[in-house]
């Protein structure tokens, strides 16, 4: 008699039938544990954290806005290279309206976030139909460029960058805005992805050929999803501004553009949540390495290896399996 | 000043194109992912460094050595990661990335970013060409990357070994189905790929100096180099090469040395606004072919 | 020249080949006809091992797990865990379905990718008999095959297997999508080929009209599983297989 | 049991040159302060202790917020008495200055030199009073270069300059003042002014252009390690002019072995006496040199940020002496009166918190120009108060005099 | 003949580097009608496709639909108008479940415009409309992702993804092939149930004993040229296509 293994969904009818779903608290818990627990770690964490570590959470928070909107992009079909142009975007605009015209930063930042998604989308709209590498690429080159056209017209502070921004009100409050609108856009944007018109998206990366045959417009459809990703970028932008009081060159450097990915690809790239996760673990594994001075970056680009060959297809990926599938033998008559 | 600076975009092209050409070979070839080629090509430059320095063997010696080295570390590189990724492309990328990001971070971190890290030219002398003093290494740059990039076409037009990296690439179960080892393939390719950025560091270090910035743009120029020449095309990389080469030298000439960036990056762009697969690529064209 | 023992493939928990068992003899022509799902791709990549490939693929992904019991023994030797390098080394050679192609290289260059394990010039003469096979194919030496139509694709893809000049040829519905006039052309050229050069064939068909006259033996496939063998002569004369897959 | 030491935060950019050798600096001044029992405060005494902590600023890929983390992380982790050294890029700086001004925690820079940083604290004294420079500023480096050229336009008759310099504010500043404020007013001939964004490598069109002008002097104003290249390529494409300027891989004693012996004639600026280069006639210079080179094994090869580092654990000692007292307002209070004599001669703040720098070291922290001679030595030229020998006109070169 | 004309090409070339995919072609379709194209390997069959559904633009000539001129008109905006297509290699969404594929079509504007805003549930549409094309309901095939499943649901399920578009004019591209002759006799009927809907349908096949019994008239390409056009039989008979599309027996 031989034998293999079996894989089995773990309560399937939990997962599909919703009305059923909740009939018992077991159940409940299934479903909306994992959806919970980090929330609600997310709102209370601050409160017992040191200042420091209250800022490694805004840059946690910041980094997964970024990855999420990368994925939310990727899943469109759209590989960025440059988040860092919708970060810096979002910081530039905010900084520009608060060290300009002295807007206070309770405006400059929901109007940057409108303002650079839009400015984004316009930049990026003539590249639209480029696809798969050439469109990354020319993601990569924006940013790369805009930095250079700072530099060389020495608008808006050139090489130095304007600082002495607005700060917010306080540290609870930087963080408590920026968790809130890291979980709102989460579980905003993943219902988003489930509906119908998340799966246009998903299906334009999947073949967007047949897309167009379905009698939809790709590109305003592309438009659309760029838009969306593009103002999350803005948001991350224009908050680091008001936290960090400084704009300048740097908000456009390559590191916004690559954690994001390699949060993606840590965490799981198929997904909006394993794309967050990554930025959980990235950033705060990063600041822990900064205890060991110089070899930190080093140690950090090998972890990310490690991570990525211990367990390729993505931590919540890997993680969600687990949860929801058990494996037992069988036996298999023949 | 017009031929001088013609003389000068002729060489600036020919780094540029010797900087792309392993790059080329692994990514825009076979299809596999190398984010550690920037690393890579300045490692060899500091592995000939340390055995001239430090261990005193003849420059033809160390620079062999190290472009042999370098080709083994490429090759095993996708041995115990690429291999355990393949297929997924940006896991590939992240991975090679982190490679080289550890690899450059060391070399910061151990000091080596002084301008005393360099290797010496092969021959310290200038000639007159058009009223400009040329030294000899340029003009090496300029023979030597020639005749690699025309020894690189034959070898992916003629040899079976090349013919399979472009299978591999295009549709590697295809590929398997012929009896390409996909994976022997990708792993000479990136170790080949190595290899080629070993000579380019040899050829091109001299000029300047060994420092793990170097390795951030080098990556970045040979993607753009291979992206708007098109993938898969050798020709391609010298007309991009050309391209930005010219561009670079042109506009830091007649605008201004801060305007080279962005007008070699405008021109980027501009290409690929007009042939969206790159200069020579199909790429677009196929896949919307129904 | 192959002997397939009880082999079974599962996709996750599902079935795709149940205990399927085939002999093939050196020189014969064999048809494998099922209709959809039947499992003929999963065995003709069973066969020549891109399913151990898929395997590995799918299992770094942490997708589907794909597990495979039962034995291939080709030439006495136990080849079921084969990487598919080693099998094309011993002369299996697969033609996979739905016509692929390295669509960024001309046809020419596929051709001669196609002949990475022979010398240039057998391939050089493999080719020219390619070209008078399919004579279509010659104005189109130099064009892109992504380029090409779907049956010039699917006379290029045989052509690709043909160079590598198989002892036993495995053709995964080699009739998809071309025109009549040159099914038959095909169908003569399996026929001529298996006489003339003794290679050994196993097609897969689901639309079996035009083979199962020139097979030597078919197997019938239904869900994974093996429903009927016998002679050509023997499955035409059987009346479900007659209406089923021969359609008079 | 031992007392408490005061902590002393050296936030930089650790694998830079410059940061490396600085934060060396800070630590050999510390010791020396610990053997000699420490700090007077509070009825006792107390050690120094340095913590330390790499912000990669000078990495130009490294954004900002990402320095100015660690720069928060060292302040409120390790909760130091007072900064050393200080970010290395201009921006990281100014943008550092509104969370030192947050934090309260006083810092003595001693690599960014922007003029930016000197506004700032111009326009808010009271918010960002806790920042002090110690290293040159632009400005003073202005006096300096200007000196030399002077210097050079006497003794040969030379007057066709190019400019050539790093896209960085520092470096443009520098350029711009110099221009402005002795060449145009000199009568000098302005050639050409190309600035190159960090990183750049190639130099040959502004050579090119230079040469085909018939230009006699090239100031060049870098402090990336590239801009070695620019002396390699000045010399295989042969033009016929005098570099002098401030080129940071050409400030080290080895750079002779570096550049195979090819730099004789080239004129640099060594920021502070005491970094990379001492002046015979300033002994203490000298000895700060050597006490360096025995603790380390090592020469100083950063013109630019040891000498200031070393000299401001000293300033901080003082400091807290004459107030006696930990208290950030009260430090500075205590800083705004230094007045020291050190390596790098007598250092005072001005009403910015800038070392005042000039050409007399009895009075003024001084600046130093050195000329590289054939044989690999190098001379001090400029100012005349620390001159050993007149400046030299490289071979090949015709004085128009 | 008193239908009305519902697609007309007048003229119609397509020129792909030196070679003519499409030469001088002239054609039209009648409403209802059930028109069968055959031709030789690269005769320019599915050019012709494309050219109608506006991924290929022509190089000459037009294409008048229902009397509108569509030649440049953006594809997307042709299937709204209620051209819809097939495609020879199928296109599936390979990551999505096979009812998701649905999904994508009843999700287009056409649809949303004839539903007049009430939808209901589109993945009850979609499973229904899969069952029609010989998804079994209950065998789970609907709900695999379509990268697993074999080449015969493909092919189903493109026909699916045509249907689900309500289209006027319905453009089949190689659909019978490698499809076995059960299966073909399955999806024969939804074929016709279209035509009873009036639907007009364009054929193209390899595959003439089935497209011969359904198919009103037949249409034989030769190098992008029309070579023949008529009732089967009288095609069948014409040497020029025994010679060029036949071969030599039958
Ligand atoms: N990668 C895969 N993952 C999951 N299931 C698969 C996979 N490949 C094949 N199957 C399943 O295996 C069964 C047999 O498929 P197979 O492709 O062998 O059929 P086939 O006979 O070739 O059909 P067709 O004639 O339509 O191509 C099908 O039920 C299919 O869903
Ligand atoms: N995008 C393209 N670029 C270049 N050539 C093309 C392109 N599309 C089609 N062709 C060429 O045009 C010719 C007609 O192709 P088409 O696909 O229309 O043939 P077909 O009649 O559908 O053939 P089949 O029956 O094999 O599918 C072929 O020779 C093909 O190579
Ligand atoms: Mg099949
Ligand atoms: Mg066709």
């Amino acid at each position: 008699m031989k034998k293999r293994r079996e894989r089995i969904d773990r309560g399937i009818k939990a997962r599909s039938e919703d009305v059923y779903a909740l009939s018992s608290w077991r159940e409940m818990l299934y479903l909306a544990g994992p959806r919970l627990l980090p929330a609600a770690a997310f709102l209370l964490l601050p409160l017992f954290l040191g200042v420091y570590w209250q800022k490694v959470m805004i840059s946690v928070a910041v980094f997964a806005l970024l990855a999420i909107s990368w994925n939310m992009l990727a899943q469109t079909g759209m590989i960025s290279l440059g988040q860092a142009l919708f970060f810096g975007m979002g910081a530039y605009v905010s900084g520009i309206l608060n060290f300009y015209l002295g807007i206070p930063p309770w405006l400059t930042i929901p109007a940057a976030t409108v303002l650079g998604g839009t400015l984004c989308t316009l930049i990026l709209m003539p590249v639209l139909r480029l696809r798969g590498i050439y469109f990354s690429m020319v993601t990569l080159i924006i940013p790369l460029m805009l930095v250079r056209i700072i530099e060389a017209t020495k608008i808006f502070g050139g090489t130095e960058g304007l600082s002495g921004m607005t700060p917010l009100p306080s540290g609870l409050t930087e963080v408590y805005l920026v968790t809130g609108v890291f979980l709102g856009v989460l579980f905003g944007l993943r219902r988003l992805m489930e509906t119908d018109y998340g799966l246009v998206l998903k299906g334009i990366r999947d073949n967007d050929r047949s897309v167009t045959n379905a009698g939809i417009d790709i590109f305003w459809f592309k438009t659309q999803a760029l838009f969306i990703a593009s103002t999350i970028g803005a948001f991350a932008g224009a908050f680091m501004t008001h936290v960090y009081m400084f704009v300048g060159m740097p908000v456009f450097a390559l590191d916004y553009s690559i954690l994001p990915i390699a949060a993606a690809v840590v965490g799981g790239s198929g997904t909006l949540a394993g794309a967050a996760l990554g930025a959980v673990m990235l950033v705060p594994l990063s600041e822990a390495l900064r205890g060991i001075g110089g070899l930190r970056i080093v140690m950090y680009g090998l972890f990310l290896v490690v991570f990525i060959v211990a367990i390729p297809e993505g931590l919540f990926d890997y993680i969600q399996r687990k949860y929801h599938q058990m494996e037992r033998w069988v036996e298999i008559d023949q | 000043m017009f031929a001088g600076t013609l003389i000068f975009a002729l060489i600036n092209s020919f780094i540029l194109i010797l900087l792309a050409i392993g790059f080329n070979l692994t990514f825009g070839i076979s299809g596999v992912a190398n984010f550690a080629y920037g690393a890579l090509y300045i490692m060899s430059a500091y592995m000939s460094w340390t055995l001239l320095n430090l261990l005193h063997l003849p420059f033809w010696a160390s620079a062999a050595i190290s472009i042999v080295f370098t080709m083994i570390a490429g090759a095993v590189m996708y041995r115990f990661v690429l291999l355990r990724v393949r297929g997924q492309a940006l896991s590939e990328v992240i991975a090679t990335f982190g490679i080289g990001l550890s690899i450059l971070e060391l070399f910061r971190y151990m000091g080596l970013v002084g301008f005393e890290y360099t290797l010496p030219v092969f021959w310290n002398e200038s000639f007159m060409i058009a009223g400009v003093y040329v030294d000899i290494q340029r003009i090496a740059v300029v023979v030597i990357g020639l005749m690699l990039v025309v020894g690189l076409w034959l070898f992916t037009h003629f040899t079976s070994t090349g013919l399979a990296f472009r299978g591999i690439a295009q549709d590697e179960r295809t590929a398997l189905t012929f009896g390409i080892d996909s994976d022997r393939m990708a792993t000479l390719s990136v170790s080949f790929g190595a290899g080629l950025a070993a000579i380019a560091a040899t050829i091109i270090i001299p000029l300047g100096s060994i420092a793990p910035n170097e390795g951030y743009d080098v990556l970045i120029k040979a993607l753009a180099i291979c992206i708007i020449g098109g993938l898969g095309s050798t020709g391609g990389v010298i007309v991009a090469g050309f391209i930005i080469g010219f561009a670079e030298r042109f506009t830091d000439t007649y605008i201004g040395s801060h305007w080279t960036m962005i007008v070699s990056l405008a021109a980027i762009l501009l290409v690929l606004a007009i042939k969206p697969s790159g200069l020579f690529g199909h790429q677009k064209e196929l896949e919307e072919r129904i | 020249m192959l002997d397939v023992n009880n082999l079974m493939v599962f996709f996750e928990n599902a079935l795709a080949l149940n205990d399927f068992s085939m002999q093939v003899r050196e020189g014969e022509i064999i048809g494998v006809i099922g209709s959809n799902s039947a499992g003929k791709t999963t065995l003709m990549n069973a066969l020549s091992g891109l399913i151990i490939d898929m395997r590995i693929k799918e299992k770094r992904k942490g997708g589907e797990r794909i597990t495979l019991y039962g034995s291939i023994v080709y030439e006495g030797l136990d080849i079921t865990e084969f990487p598919p390098s080693a099998r094309v080394k011993k002369g299996i050679v697969l033609s996979r379905e739905r016509h692929p192609v390295f669509p960024e290289s001309s046809v020419a260059e596929n051709l001669k990718i196609a002949g990475y394990l022979r010398k240039r010039s057998e391939v050089r003469e493999v080719m020219e008999y390619v070209y008078t096979l399919f004579p279509a194919l010659v104005e189109l030496r130099r064009k892109k095959a992504g380029f090409l139509s779907g049956g010039e694709q699917q006379m290029l893809a045989i052509g690709m297997a043909l160079v590598v000049r198989p002892r036993l040829l495995l053709l995964d519905e080699p009739l998809l999508g071309l025109s009549p006039m040159m099914q038959k052309a095909l169908v003569n050229a399996i026929v001529s080929l298996n006489k003339e050069s003794g290679i050994t064939v196993v097609l897969s068909e689901q639309f079996a009209r035009p083979v199962l006259p020139i097979i030597d033996r078919g197997y019938v496939l239904e869900n994974g599983m093996l429903t009927l063998s016998g002679t050509g002569a023997e499955l035409m004369d059987n009346p479900e297989i007659k209406a089923a897959y021969f359609g008079i | 049991r031992a007392a408490e030491p005061i902590v002393i935060g050296v936030a930089t950019s650790l694998g830079s040159l410059e940061g490396g050798e600085s934060l060396k600096a800070v630590q050999m001044a510390v010791d020396e302060i610990n053997a000699a029992g420490g700090v007077k405060v509070g009825g006792g005494t107390r050690p120094f202790k340095v913590e330390s902590i790499d912000l990669r600023d000078s990495d130009p890929g490294v954004p900002v917020p990402e320095a100015l983390l660690g720069l928060e992380k060292i302040i409120l982790e390790k909760k130091p008495t007072a900064l050393l050294v200080g970010p290395f890029r201009s921006e990281a700086l100014t943008a550092g200055m509104d969370i030192i001004a947050k934090y309260k925690v006083p810092l003595l820079g001693t690599i960014a030199m922007s003029p930016a940083s000197e506004a700032k604290i111009k326009a808010d004294p009271q918010k960002y009073k806790y920042v002090f420079r110690t290293c040159l500023n632009a400005v003073h480096l202005v006096q300096f270069l200007s000196g030399t050229m002077a210097a050079i336009n006497k003794q040969f008759g030379f007057n066709k300059v190019y400019i050539m310099t790093q896209d960085v504010a520092w470096a443009r500043g520098t350029a711009d003042l110099v221009k402005k404020l002795y060449f145009d007013k000199s009568g000098w001939e302005v050639l050409g002014m190309e600035s190159y964004p960090t990183g750049a490598s190639d130099f040959s069109s502004a050579l090119m252009k230079a040469r085909a002008q018939g230009v006699q002097v090239i100031m060049p104003v870098f402090d990336m390690p590239q801009s070695g290249t620019l002396v390699k390529q000045w010399n295989t494409m042969k033009v016929p002019a005098i570099m002098a300027g401030f080129i940071s891989p050409l400030a080290g004693s080895e750079a002779w072995k570096i550049f195979d012996g090819t730099i004789g004639g080239v004129l640099n600026t060594t920021f502070e006496l005491g970094s990379a280069m001492g002046a015979s006639k300033l002994p203490a210079s000298i000895d700060f040199m050597n006490k360096y080179q025995r603790k380390y094994g090592k020469e100083i090869q950063a013109g630019h940020g040891p000498a200031p580092s070393y000299e401001s654990v000293y300033i901080l000692k003082e400091a807290i002496e004459r107030t006696g007292s930990l208290d950030p307002d009260a430090i500075v209070a205590g800083l705004e009166k230094t007045d020291r004599r050190g390596a790098m001669g007598r250092i005072r703040y001005d009403g910015v918190h800038q070392a005042v720098y000039g050409f007399d070291p009895a009075e003024m922290s001084v600046s130093l120009v050195s000329q590289w001679t054939d044989s690999g030595k190098r001379v001090v030229v400029f100012p005349d108060s620390l001159a050993e020998n007149t400046i030299q006109l490289p071979a090949g070169l015709k004085s128009l005099k | 003949m008193s239908l009305p004309t519902t697609l007309q090409v007048e003229n119609i070339c397509k020129i792909f580097g030196r070679v003519a995919a499409v030469d001088h072609l002239s054609c039209e379709v009648r409403r209802g009608e059930l028109l069968g194209i055959i031709g030789p390997n690269g005769s320019g069959k599915t050019t012709l496709v494309n050219l109608i559904s506006g991924y290929v633009k022509p190089t000459s000539g037009r294409i008048l639909y229902n009397g509108q001129d569509i030649t440049r008109i953006a594809p997307h905006k042709i299937v709204c108008m209620g051209i819809s297509r097939t495609f020879q290699m199928v296109r599936p969404f390979y990551q999505l479940p096979a009812y998701k594929n649905m999904i994508i079509p009843l999700y287009s504007p056409r649809i949303r415009q004839l539903a007049g805003g009430k939808y209901g549930d589109r993945n009850a549409v979609a499973l229904d409309l899969l069952e029609e094309v010989g998804f079994e309901r209950d065998a789970h095939v609907a709900y695999k992702p379509a990268g697993t499943l074999p080449q015969g649901y493909l092919k189903r399920l493109e026909l699916a993804k045509a249907i689900a578009l309500s289209p006027d004019l319905l453009i089949l591209d190689e659909l019978f092939s490698g499809l076995s002759l059960a299966e073909v006799a399955s999806i024969v009927p939804v074929i016709e149930k279209l035509r009873l809907a009036g639907k007009t349908i364009i054929m193209i096949e390899h595959r003439l004993k089935e497209l011969f019994r359904i198919a009103d008239r037949i249409m034989v390409l030769n190098y992008g040229q029309k070579i023949a056009e008529g009732a089967s039989a009288e095609v069948m008979e014409s040497e020029e296509v025994k010679k060029a599309y036949l071969g030599s027996e039958e």
